[in-house]
């Protein structure tokens, strides 16, 4: 018995053995969401080793901050995740904010929130179909991206762009909502509602998937926490963290007087898991799968705090306020704030020498220690495995490079 | 727990450890000396009340002036400071840590400053240590696999560094 | 009859009579007889097994040709199978070693060339040796063997006609179909038990990661990632 | 010569071819030092044999439509073909083996018991 | 046709047979080719619903339909890469090895009750072992690239067409044992009449049997969700990583030379071949039950049905493929080993016994008359052919020289 325990059964080996192999997957590579490349090394199809390399993306975004105001360094925010350009852009200014103990209006703040979470459900709705992607099966990678497509055609309303959008900049947003805006937001929630009923038709129920991502890259909670690992991913191994309940009082005030339950396993069940396909037998808390259904169980989070927050926007008097001056002086000191962005945490820090350009700016990204943990779920998997595991940490390589 | 009582537990239980802080700091901060981090950060992690489990960011700040003129302004000593940021499950607190090291190793031009890694008490430290390594070099003692991480391996300088400057030319490429 | 129409001068090709039997005979002979000499001439394991894949396929087609159809399906498919995997491990074992010479000393060659000539002198002039076997076939179109034959594998002999009037009714081949059976299965059985997969026993690094108890225990179930403690 | 041949594929031809490929087959073994060569001579010898069979049993062939061997030369070849398969399997078991004990397919090195 | 041109216009006998023979091979190389621009075609038209937008709208008008003549014409023009470290010999054989072994095998199958290239009595055996013959080229193209992307993928084809090669045998042999025949031809003939006729209604167990090659079938002409040959999203391409231009659309015409092959071999085995779901030819009177009368007519209808057939096989192909994810190379070789290995061994041992105990069937062989008479009079044709030499079998011809020159 004890000997059975002591086997590590994610590891096969086989009396027939052959030469080992040295793989390059990437940077080029369809399957490594942008410029990441592996390098595997394996032993016929088993993988018994691999590293990231990174870096292929590398634009200086923090030494560029170094020669810029505070307000000029947000289009280099929306380029980290440019799936979520928008939770970048508000946590770089709610850090600022918080350097200048700044509060914004209240209508802001909804606005805020509403953005934000919208922006949550498009980046995850990526996530989602690059999943699929990943395990070979296209059509959800384009009824993902036909629902996104409707929200970017909502965020060009709201600031002209589809990917970069600048957006929420310190002080507030840069321009009001458009009118009629909300009627067409309201009317896209309710067509997306039924359509994530596809999806997990498509993908979270469907018995090749479950056995695809079942059992797969399995991450347990202490490693996930020892590796800085972040969001949809430390969830989907049960940890019950999120900042938007957890962070800091500038953040967690952000979300005051709105209810959202955190997507996280918590005695077997998820929240309104009844709503949803029952976790199947085969997965185990940590695994890709969890992953995954993390990631769909906050779509529909969102779209409730979304509701939420056009519920409390429109209810707003007044004006929204104008933004922080460009130039605007920044008191000598440092801060360092963390926001719930789709792809974990994303933190940035802030130090100031009494001007108007930080002296440092610093952006930890939540895809940087979320792939850092790769290469422990890779080992001993097989080949095919290599990117179901790496794409369930969703990761953007735009945040990871800076 | 209050934050005095913590400061006065970690005094006792790593002795030296504490050579500055500032509690009134938007985000108020400990500064640790450099040979007693790696002590300090186990005992925040394994022995303290609030167990700090996770390490969320790894930051140096490069604390130079160029510009001889504006050098001659500034109150500060030119020296490199490494931020930790430390997080707790549990507790759900958070903390900073500072450390303050010379810019070059025995003011030795060229030579980096040396700090113990951290990497054997939170694995996550790996890569944000080969991140401080490459952008602002900062010699991480014990470090696994301490090779840069975004910069490729042949690369020359620490591009965070206020002195630095780019190469002129890179394998071949035009670098300004 | 037009001998003539489309202007071809018909009377040409008339003269000349193409034996298709005659030629495909010679095509598949050449190609086996000479891809079997590629196999013996060529050094890359890979090239030796296609090689060796084209010769067995033409031999296949000179059972075709012979009226063995259903042997020569049978050499398609099961040739196709075990070359196939002898060319994929021909691959997999050569990975790394294909730069390694493993050629073989000329001497050796030259004496080995040497007594297969004198092996394939004394096989030929046997074959030329009996008078009957030169004289070309009937061309009968015999039925197809391939139901006699399955027959024949069960025990029964459908294929001697009474009047053949051999001295005793040959027997069928159940026996040695059976055992042939047997010996496949063993195969089988060995084959699998060459590729079964064992479970390493050697703990990860991961596992000696300490642990961390201020998680609350949401995480159940997973038997696999045994946290050993930290012991610093 | 080749006019000589046409029409007439005698049973003495299939010896010749099968002759041939036996011989090829041979020196396969004899001369390849790789163990997988050693392995296709093998599977050459037995076409060649099987050939013979084939020839001898084929009434198609036969001079006077009626082979001497019957259907016996095709039930031996069927046998001859399914024991190459499962002799195929064997000797890949017994080279892997050699392969993971000496990483190399050098029949020459297999040497371990010479005393 | 040969006698036609021997005896009408006068040609030499062994240059109407060799006009006749290249006759066939261009109508079956037309089939494979001209099918393979319809399948592309298709399959972007069928993806593109699937997926919620249109697929190729403008060339060669509203549908689109000259898209893939198009990007033939377009894959002519592109230029033929070789990696440095290539075996250039092997490289440039492997596309020509897949494409022909998909070629031969439409040898051997019959497209009506005697439209068929070469009726061989093994054809059921021929037709899976030449089929299996297309891995070669597969793994050769996986070796000769130098690249180890390409080397994964023949490895894993390898693996999985030899391996599904032993399921795919056992699918194959029951219909073989309720027609008592490996000739595909015959085997078709026998499910002649009504649907009810056909070998997957013949009784369950033929019907479980079938799903079961389907699966199988899947898995070796290499479609989703068993292309882990070609993984785009594991293995770049697989095998063709390398490849471009004309060899690269030769191992996809040969992808979809095989699949409407298993397809077809499918409607023959078990969904009675080129005879409709109702026994048209009887009530139309192209056979008034005792002999066939317009044996034409009956070709143009009996093809018209297989393509149909084998069509649909191939839309189902592509309606999964764009509908599930892949499997591992793991779970593609449990589901060979594990399942689909021992459901055939069981159903075949299910059929036997069916056939012992319940030979005519659930339904009585009454339907099995009209059958029986096209049956009589295709062996009666099928005899009369070798006697007076209308087939094309290199036998036959042989024999026909012996007769000249002597």
């Amino acid at each position: 018995m004890s000997q059975i325990l002591d086997e590590d059964q994610r590891i096969i080996e086989f009396d027939v053995r052959t030469d080992e192999m040295l793989v390059n997957m990437g940077p080029q590579h369809p399957s490594t969401h942008g410029v990441l490349r592996l390098v595997l090394r394996t032993d016929g199809e088993i993988v018994s080793e691999m590293e990231p390399h990174i870096g292929y993306l590398h634009r200086c975004a923090e030494k560029i901050g170094e020669n810029l105001t505070a307000r000029q360094w947000i289009p280099y925010t929306d380029r980290m995740d440019y799936l979520a350009a928008m939770n970048m852009n508000l946590g770089w200014s709610l850090a600022v904010e918080k350097l200048l103990r700044y509060q914004v209006s209240e209508k802001a703040r909804h606005l805020r929130v509403l953005i934000v979470e919208l922006n949550r459900i498009a980046s995850h709705l990526v996530g989602m179909g690059a999943y699929g992607l990943d395990l070979g099966t296209f059509s959800p990678f384009l009824y993902a991206f036909r629902e996104r497509e409707k929200i970017l055609d909502l965020f060009e309303e709201v600031c002209g762009a589809r990917l970069t959008y600048s957006y929420i900049t310190v002080g507030g947003m840069t321009a009001d909502l458009p009118p009629g805006w909300l009627q067409r937001c309201e009317a896209f929630l309710d067509q997306f509602e039924p359509i994530i009923q596809e999806y997990h038709a498509l993908l979270t129920t469907n018995a090749i998937f479950v056995k695809r991502t079942a059992k797969i890259g399995v991450l347990s909670p202490e490693m996930a926490i020892d590796y800085g690992c972040t969001g949809p991913v430390l969830r989907g191994s049960g940890v019950d963290i999120d900042l938007r309940r957890d962070g800091e009082s500038i953040y967690t005030a952000m979300h005051d007087g709105y209810a959202f339950e955190v997507a996280v396993m918590k005695d077997g069940h998820y929240p309104r898991d009844h709503k949803y396909p029952a976790v199947p037998r085969d997965a185990i808390l940590g695994d890709c799968w969890h992953r995954f259904f993390v990631r769909m169980l906050e779509v529909v989070q969102s779209m409730d705090l979304v509701r939420q927050a056009m519920d409390r926007y429109s209810q707003c008097k007044g004006a929204l306020g104008e933004p922080l001056k460009l130039a605007e002086k920044l008191p000598a000191g440092d801060t360092y704030l963390e926001t719930e962005c789709p792809k974990g945490q994303m933190g940035f820090y802030l130090v100031t020498d009494g001007t108007s350009i930080p002296w440092r700016v610093r952006a930890r990204s939540s895809s940087f220690s979320n792939l850092a943990v790769s290469p422990e779920l890779c080992r001993g998997c097989l080949i095919a495995d290599v990117p179901a595991i790496v794409g369930s940490l969703d990761v953007v390589m735009g945040e990871i490079d800076r | 727990m209050r934050g005095t009582d913590f400061i006065s537990e970690l005094e006792a239980a790593v002795d030296g450890a504490l050579v500055g802080r500032d509690l009134d700091a938007v985000d108020p901060w400990l500064e640790i000396a450099a040979d007693k981090l790696l002590e300090t950060c186990r005992w925040l992690k394994d022995s303290c009340e609030i167990r700090f489990d996770g390490l969320q960011c790894i930051t140096a700040i490069d604390w130079f002036e160029p510009d001889p003129k504006k050098a001659a302004k500034v109150e500060w000593e030119p020296h490199t400071e490494v931020v930790y940021h430390l997080w707790s499950t549990k507790a759900r607190a958070s903390l900073v840590l500072k450390v303050r090291l010379p810019r070059w190793q025995g003011n030795e031009q060229g030579k980096i400053p040396e700090l113990s890694s951290v990497v054997s008490v939170w694995r996550g430290a790996d890569w944000h240590e080969r991140e401080v390594f490459d952008l602002s070099g900062v010699q991480f003692n014990g470090h696994p696999d301490l090779r840069r991480i975004l910069c490729p391996e042949d690369w020359d300088g620490y591009p965070l560094r206020k002195d630095y400057e780019m190469p002129l030319e890179y394998h071949g490429m035009r670098g300004r | 009859m037009n001998q003539a129409s489309f202007g071809i001068p018909v009377s040409l090709f008339a003269s000349v009579t193409i034996d298709w039997h005659g030629f495909f005979f010679l095509l598949f002979a050449a190609i086996a007889c000479i891809s079997a000499l590629m196999v013996v001439l060529s050094d890359n394991v890979v090239r030796m097994a296609l090689h060796l894949v084209l010769s067995l396929g033409a031999t296949a087609g000179l059972f075709f040709l012979a009226g063995a159809e259903f042997l020569g399906a049978m050499q398609l498919m099961i040739y196709v199978g075990g070359t196939l995997v002898l060319l994929v491990f021909g691959v997999m074992l050569t990975a790394q070693t294909q730069l390694v010479s493993l050629r073989t000393p000329a001497g050796d060659r030259v004496i080995a060339s040497i007594l297969a000539a004198a092996l394939l002198a004394v096989l030929v002039q046997a074959a030329f040796s009996i008078e009957s076997w030169q004289k070309p076939g009937q061309g009968m179109v015999s039925a197809p063997t391939a139901t006699p034959l399955g027959m024949a594998l069960v025990g029964v002999r459908v294929d001697q006609h009474a009047e053949e009037g051999l001295l005793e009714p040959k027997g069928g081949y159940l026996l040695p179909f059976e055992i042939v059976s047997v010996h496949l299965l063993v195969v089988l059985i060995g084959a699998a038990y060459l590729a079964r997969a064992k479970r390493r026993r050697v703990p990860r690094p991961v596992d000696l990661v300490a642990s961390v108890d201020s998680v609350e225990p949401t995480f159940s179930g997973n038997s696999d990632t045994t946290v050993s403690g930290g012991s610093e | 010569m080749i006019f000589a041949l046409l029409g007439v594929a005698s049973v003495s031809h299939y010896l010749v071819v099968g002759a041939i490929l036996f011989s090829c087959g041979v020196v396969c073994m004899a001369v390849k030092r790789n163990a997988l060569g050693v392995l296709m001579g093998i599977e050459l010898v037995l076409n060649g044999a099987n050939l013979n069979f084939v020839a001898f049993g084929s009434n198609y062939l036969a001079a006077d439509g009626r082979s001497p061997l019957g259907l016996d030369g095709e039930v031996v070849a069927l046998f001859v073909i399914l024991l190459a398969a499962a002799e195929a399997a064997v000797a890949l078991a017994i080279t892997l083996n050699f392969y993971n004990n000496h990483a190399t397919v050098d029949v020459d090195r297999a040497d371990d018991l010479h005393g | 046709m040969a006698e036609f041109l021997i005896e009408t216009i006068g040609l030499p006998a062994w240059l109407a047979w060799t006009c006749v023979a290249g006759l066939s091979a261009v109508l079956i190389l037309n089939v494979i080719a001209g099918g393979a621009l319809i399948f592309i075609w298709a399959e972007r038209k069928i993806a593109a619903r699937i997926q919620d937008r249109l697929g190729p709208t403008r060339t060669g008008g509203r549908f689109g339909w000259l898209q893939s003549l198009a990007d033939g014409i377009k894959l002519l023009a592109k230029e033929d890469l070789m990696p440095e470290g290539a075996d250039a010999l092997l490289f440039r054989l492997a596309p020509y090895v897949s494409f022909c072994a998909s070629f031969c095998a439409f040898i051997a199958l019959p497209f009506a009750f005697d439209t068929v290239g070469q009726r061989l009595n093994v054809g059921v055996f021929f037709v899976v072992a030449i089929l299996g013959l297309e891995v070669f080229g597969v793994i050769l193209a996986g070796y000769a690239s130098a690249s180890k992307w390409s080397l994964f993928g023949a490895m894993r084809e390898a693996a999985q067409v030899v391996s599904y090669e032993v399921p795919l045998g056992m699918c194959v042999v029951v219909p073989v044992m309720l027609a008592g025949s490996m000739d595909l031809v015959t085997i078709g003939e026998k499910q002649a009449g009504w649907a009810m006729n056909w070998f997957i209604f013949h009784d369950p167990f033929t019907f479980i049997i079938f799903w079961v090659y389907c699966t199988c079938a899947l898995a070796s002409v290499n479609r989703a969700p068993f292309d882990l040959a070609e993984a785009e999203s594991e293995l770049v391409a697989g095998f063709h990583t390398e490849y471009s231009g004309l060899r690269w659309s030769f191992f996809f015409m040969a992808e979809y030379g095989s699949m409407f092959l298993v397809s077809a071999l499918a409607a023959i085995l078990f969904l009675g071949g080129w005879n409709g779901p109702v026994p048209v030819s009887k009530l139309l009177g192209l056979s008034d039950g005792v002999a066939v009368t317009d044996p034409f007519a009956l070709r143009i209808v009996g093809c018209m049905n297989l393509f149909l057939k084998a069509t649909a096989g191939v839309l189902l192909m592509m309606w999964i493929r764009w509908t599930l994810p892949r499997l591992r190379i793991d779970q593609v070789m449990t589901t060979c080993l594990k399942y689909c290995t021992p459901i055939a061994a069981a159903m075949f041992l299910g059929v036997m016994l069916w056939q012992l105990f319940l030979p005519g069937g659930l339904v009585a062989g009454s339907f099995r008359a009209a059958a029986g008479v096209r049956e009589g009079w295709l062996e009666q044709s099928y005899r009369k052919q070798s006697a007076e030499e209308e087939s094309l079998s290199v036998k036959t011809l042989s024999r026909h020289v012996f007769e000249v020159s002597r």
